[in-house]
């Protein structure tokens, strides 16, 4: 397939209408704008809640509000003709209440889009259904082992349900994939822009595992694309950039941006022994705060005490003269919040991101090359060059 | 002498009735609340059970027979119809702000308050805030001397659990933040240095609401400022007001100040005496805010927000709308062409 | 006896030199502002640390600092024909350390009174050395019974030391037992003050007890008589004023003072089962403060985690949110001193002062009246008067 | 470049020296402390041991061949016989406060320096109070407008661990409380107002060195006010400055201040920026005091208390004393005659 110019892309979705699902998030937040702004696309939004509409509701656009596992919201927002992407997930709960989500909400758009008989389903999946990957090339014929991760099990429970019905139903879906999505209002943007402002950053295998980034526009290109390609239903694509950099140029990136050295390259060993230091050292106290939780005679004396007052009586009670006076000094400083170690903090990867963090693995992106016509539009430094600028808008880093 | 108790009716039962005025009004003495109205009767009867509200009715007219005064906590594009019925029907009214979405309604509802006599207040609630008193004090007693600059900035991810989408549509909403948040801060502004008028003004509104945006204003006394608002960054709550003797760095909604004098490195950072919480007891505010409405209605001396002043603001802002320079995201570059 | 006008006493005290121990107090500080200053008697203060010694020191006269049981301290203070007017008492320890301190004290004075052949040693000693009193008069013929009170003990000790030496020895020591001495400094004045502005003072005996009250200067008067009077070494004398009032009475005046209302009469058992309920409630925290310092790893649990987070997650951990959020406004309002419950603290009598405050006895001071020339030259009105001058002076009322 | 280290002497060792001058000389760039002295070595040895100083003698003279300047904090009467000896010997000098007991011998004091040519500064360690330092800011940038009156109280029961009874005798200490807490306290207002003037002065003393006493003073500017001190009486240790614009009521020593502008009802009650922590770290004031000291040696710009400014405030010690209205304590009713 010859590959579509974007201008083309525009051209085709202009015969449809869109409905985007999930459109208060970071994804979907871009995809209205893109829609509705620049490409002049007639768009319906669909919310969880009103209050996540500020970005959409830029636009004169239909903004429906409620959850997509109730038929009677999909029947309000989606049309016959309609294209819909779908970029929900279950956000909260443990593993088995997020697949069970995330199965149930795919079965009612499924079930919406037959009903309302739309043209096509484009539903936002992860990298993460692949769970962790130790060999060096990743592409869609990789096995799904999404593992003990809640997230990456919810959303291939909803990947799963969605193919399937591609499969047995002729369910006009196309599944992305997306990498580590980073750039305007994204996680991958805002969390180590903090964490770094914060704290000493800690990346496993000395920084040398592979960052499969995507800026958040080219996740766009690919969603438009989809919902548009001919003859990709029931196919799933790999959404990366090119030329994926390591995790410590990609930190590294953020580091500039604030003007601060807060990296720290160790061997996944050592990263490894630390978090396992750090669940140690929080277990004493975890197993106060259990004694005290169980047994209720203690807790009820705490409790009987005017409000703080034990925290405090507790604290002069067990503390040494000195240690005290500086604790309160700094307590006070930082008007009652909860004071810390002295020295920046570390920020350890959580168990999950260490996987992510020490594979060597490149992702492909053939397939969507191939079959969608993908080709990102940004390299890590046009991707940071308009994160910094999106950042220093939004007061992340120094202007 | 013992006064009559005042019979209030509550017309819109939304957020800020449930977690405001219901509250405050409960504790106000003189006043009872006699009757809750929202066409969505259940929020209404829902609410009155829980406040102890004797009636519960789907249409505000079916109230007004009971009550000598309303708050009106509605979709703001119904704050002019709703509220010129209530003031022809007698009642005193304490509008939720903005007034109205227009100057012509404003002037509407102004005019049927005078025609009826009634009390039409607002509910420009930060008014109460004790940093809001304070810099107005000290302002008048010349502690910052000409004030020469200011800067306001308010900004945070959007997070009011608001019940109708009304909020959200321009025909309805009138606007976005600078309607909602705006209100508020340029009446602060306006207790402070006086009349504004527009200099400029730039928002991201593509047809829709404005989510982020940024005025400029120029005080009597000729002081330009800048007030920057949004619903989509962090931006620090804060008020800097520039001086020829010192600089007053103000964060309203926190109680906090840090006074620098103009030639000195050192500044003094405080909080206004006799307001040491950590973050307003809103209901407290709403309560002084009723207590000096039925002080109007009573024709005591009072500190309401009057009608009048209200319409100043929607005036700047109505203005500021019809002079709108629109500016897209930083982030919002072009699919078409990209990396080109 | 003929009573002696004060002037003639003055004039009799001219004849010596006059050494105070314990200058440095109340009382003491009184003794040599009237001794150097109005009567012009030669004086030595002797006070336990120099930094007792400001109010002295306004005299041009000799100030020895050191402890009284050290007999280099007392030889240099004490000369041939003086009069040694010892204010010491031990301050500090439980009630066996007192008296043994107590009687220390005494054995080191008598001896250097002795040796430095010292004319007189008056002494003074408490009401309290008799106990709790449940007879309707009090008089020096009285049983001494302190009981567990260690101040009481430790006076009754060291007098009962001095009385002995002069019964064996002829140790020219006489001895005063002054009742409840208020005014300028005096406990018996500050602390009232403080309570009553501070919280709800409660009396029991609905505050009918009888308070034998005595203004600091009447006890002054009678040091001097006995540092004069003839034949009355060996000799002990109640001192107190005249026509006591009761305990509402007495706080009545502090309260008038401060203009609060801060007084709550009840009845004896209602006061005592308040102590009880105070006791319990405080109870099942020192249990726990008890079992945190008694459990090592728990304490390390505790001492390991950063200063006060401590304090601060383990009351966020165990206190209901709503509860928290409220102890901590408070706690920032406070500027993180210890909050307490809301309403102004009760502030109960301690069981020895309960004991004190219910005795329905009146001391008589007809001993000291005959013997000493005593005469108390300030009712409560009088007394008080003077009192509130000083106290507006120093802060303590408003002015 | 690199600087040779100043060898330092340090004599008298009491508290002051224990406490504040050898931990904060120890924190100091270029500069060693090479030498303690004390008449009662056995002191002198046991610091010596504590901080690692090479070598302890009884009389100072023998020190000084080893060092380039000394620290001297010693009874006051012996201020100006050691200092002019250390100074004549070619030794820089930081003299504890009071530089002398008397302007005699503060003037003698400043002719050894300048006839030796050596750096005389005075330990007036409150000037390194950052809420000195800001009042001093403030007061020049007119955030008070002309001062017209101000009130200073501080006082509590004497507590300082005095080793020697020098200072309870005014042979040997001066004074009293305005010799001691005075000397600090009117060099703040010297540092605040300029020169000042006596107006009147009682205190209580009655042979001996005053506990209590009360000073009135005029400032350049005209400004007049109270000094009131007591080691018998707790006050409140604030300093309140009434200026046309606003009043401020500091607390030097918690770096708390509360500004109210003259016509307003509300203050700003907060700490000077910068001096969050609820007490001063007085070593790391005295560190500040020794680096400023060393800076001068070194003929590099710094902040010290030059003699000739402490001299003003012993001739206004002086001068008081001289003129000195005797009260005595209001509780001091005569026993003879009592009650009759």
């Amino acid at each position: 397939m010859r590959a579509l110019a974007m201008s083309a892309v525009a051209e085709a979705l202009r015969g449809s209408r869109i409905v985007a699902l999930g459109a208060g998030g970071v994804i979907g937040g871009r995809v209205v704008e893109a829609l509705a702004g620049e490409l002049g696309v007639e768009t319906v939004a669909v919310v969880r809640t009103l209050s996540k509409a500020a970005r959409a509701a830029r636009f004169p656009i239909r903004i429906v509000s409620g959850d997509v596992r109730d038929a009677g919201i999909l029947d309000r927002a989606i049309s016959e003709g309609d294209i819909v992407v779908d970029l929900t997930y279950p956000a909260e709960g443990n593993r088995a209440e997020r697949v069970r989500a995330a199965r149930e909400m795919a079965d009612s758009i499924a079930a919406a889009v037959r009903r309302r008989r739309a043209r096509r389903l484009v539903h936002l999946s992860t990298i993460s259904v692949y769970g962790p990957v130790r060999a060096l090339t990743l592409d869609e014929s990789a096995p799904r082992r999404p593992g003990a991760d809640p997230y990456g099990a919810g959303k291939q429970a909803g990947e799963r349900e969605l193919l399937r019905l591609a499969r047995e139903d002729g369910l006009p879906a196309v599944i992305l994939q997306p990498t580590v999505v980073y750039g305007p209002f994204a996680g991958w943007t805002v969390g180590p822009l903090r964490q770094l402002r914060e704290g000493i950053v800690v990346l496993p295998a000395r920084g040398q595992g592979i960052c499969n980034a995507v800026y958040l526009d080219d996740v766009i290109q690919a969603i438009f694309r989809a919902a548009v390609a001919e003859a990709v239903e029931g196919e799933a694509f790999l959404i990366s950039g090119e030329q994926p950099p390591t995790w410590l140029d990609f930190y590294g990136a953020y580091e500039r941006m604030l003007g601060v050295s807060s990296l720290l390259a160790m061997d996944t060993a050592s990263v490894r022994a630390q978090l396992n230091a750090q669940a140690k050292s929080a277990r004493p106290f975890r197993r106060l705060i259990h004694r005290l939780r169980s047994d209720g005679d203690l807790r009820q004396t705490i409790l009987a005490l005017p409000a703080l007052a034990q925290a405090y009586a507790l604290a002069r009670a067990l503390l040494p003269r000195a240690r005290w006076e500086r604790a309160k000094d700094r307590w006070m400083k930082r008007g009652g919040a909860a004071p810390s170690a002295p020295g920046r903090p570390l920020r350890l990867p959580r168990p999950i991101q260490l996987e992510l963090m020490a594979s060597p693995a490149r992702v492909s992106i053939e397939k969507a090359r191939r079959r969608l016509g993908f080709e990102p539009a940004y390299d890590l430094d046009q991707g940071m060059r308009a994160t910094r600028e999106w950042a220093a808008w939004a007061g992340l880093i120094p202007e | 002498m013992t006064v009559d108790s005042i019979q209030i009716g509550v017309v819109g039962c939304g957020a800020v009735t449930a977690r405001y005025h219901l509250p405050a009004l409960r504790r106000v003495a003189g006043a009872r609340v006699a009757a809750l109205a929202d066409p969505a009767l259940e929020r209404a009867r829902i609410l009155a059970a829980q406040f102890g509200v004797p009636r519960a009715v789907a249409d505000f007219q079916e109230m007004l027979d009971g009550v000598d005064a309303v708050v009106l906590a509605l979709p703001h594009h119904l704050h002019a119809t709703i509220g010129i019925a209530a003031l022809r029907a007698g009642k005193h009214v304490l509008m939720e702000k903005p007034l109205a979405n227009t100057v012509a309604d404003c002037d509407a509802l102004i005019a049927a308050a005078r025609e009826n006599g009634r009390v039409l207040a607002v509910a420009q609630v930060r008014r109460y805030l004790p940093a809001v008193r304070a810099v107005r004090d000290w302002l008048s007693a010349g502690l910052l001397g000409d004030i020469a600059a200011f800067e306001v900035e308010e900004g945070g991810v959007y997070r009011w659990p608001a019940a109708s989408d009304f909020f959200f549509r321009r025909e309805t909403a009138g606007g976005g933040v600078f309607m909602d948040t705006g209100a508020h801060v340029l009446d602060m502004l306006r207790c402070w240095l006086g009349d504004l008028t527009l200099v400029e003004y730039a928002d991201d509104a593509a047809g829709g609401v404005e989510a982020d945006g940024e005025m400029r204003v120029r005080s009597l006394c000729g002081a330009e400022g800048t007030i920057r608002l949004s619903r989509l960054r962090d931006l620090r709550n804060r008020c800097v007001l520039r001086g020829s003797r010192a600089t007053l760095d103000v964060e309203p909604l926190n109680h906090r100040a840090t006074l620098t004098p103009s030639r000195s490195k050192t500044g003094l950072a405080g909080t206004v005496e006799g307001a040491m919480d950590s973050a307003p007891d809103w209901v407290t505010l709403f309560e002084e805010q009723a207590e000096n409405w039925l002080k109007a209605i009573r024709r005591q001396p009072a500190e309401i927000a009057a009608a009048e002043e209200a319409r100043e603001t929607i005036r700047l802002i109505e203005e500021a709308y019809a002079r709108r320079r629109t500016v897209a995201g930083v982030w919002e570059r072009p699919l078409i062409g990209a990396g080109a």
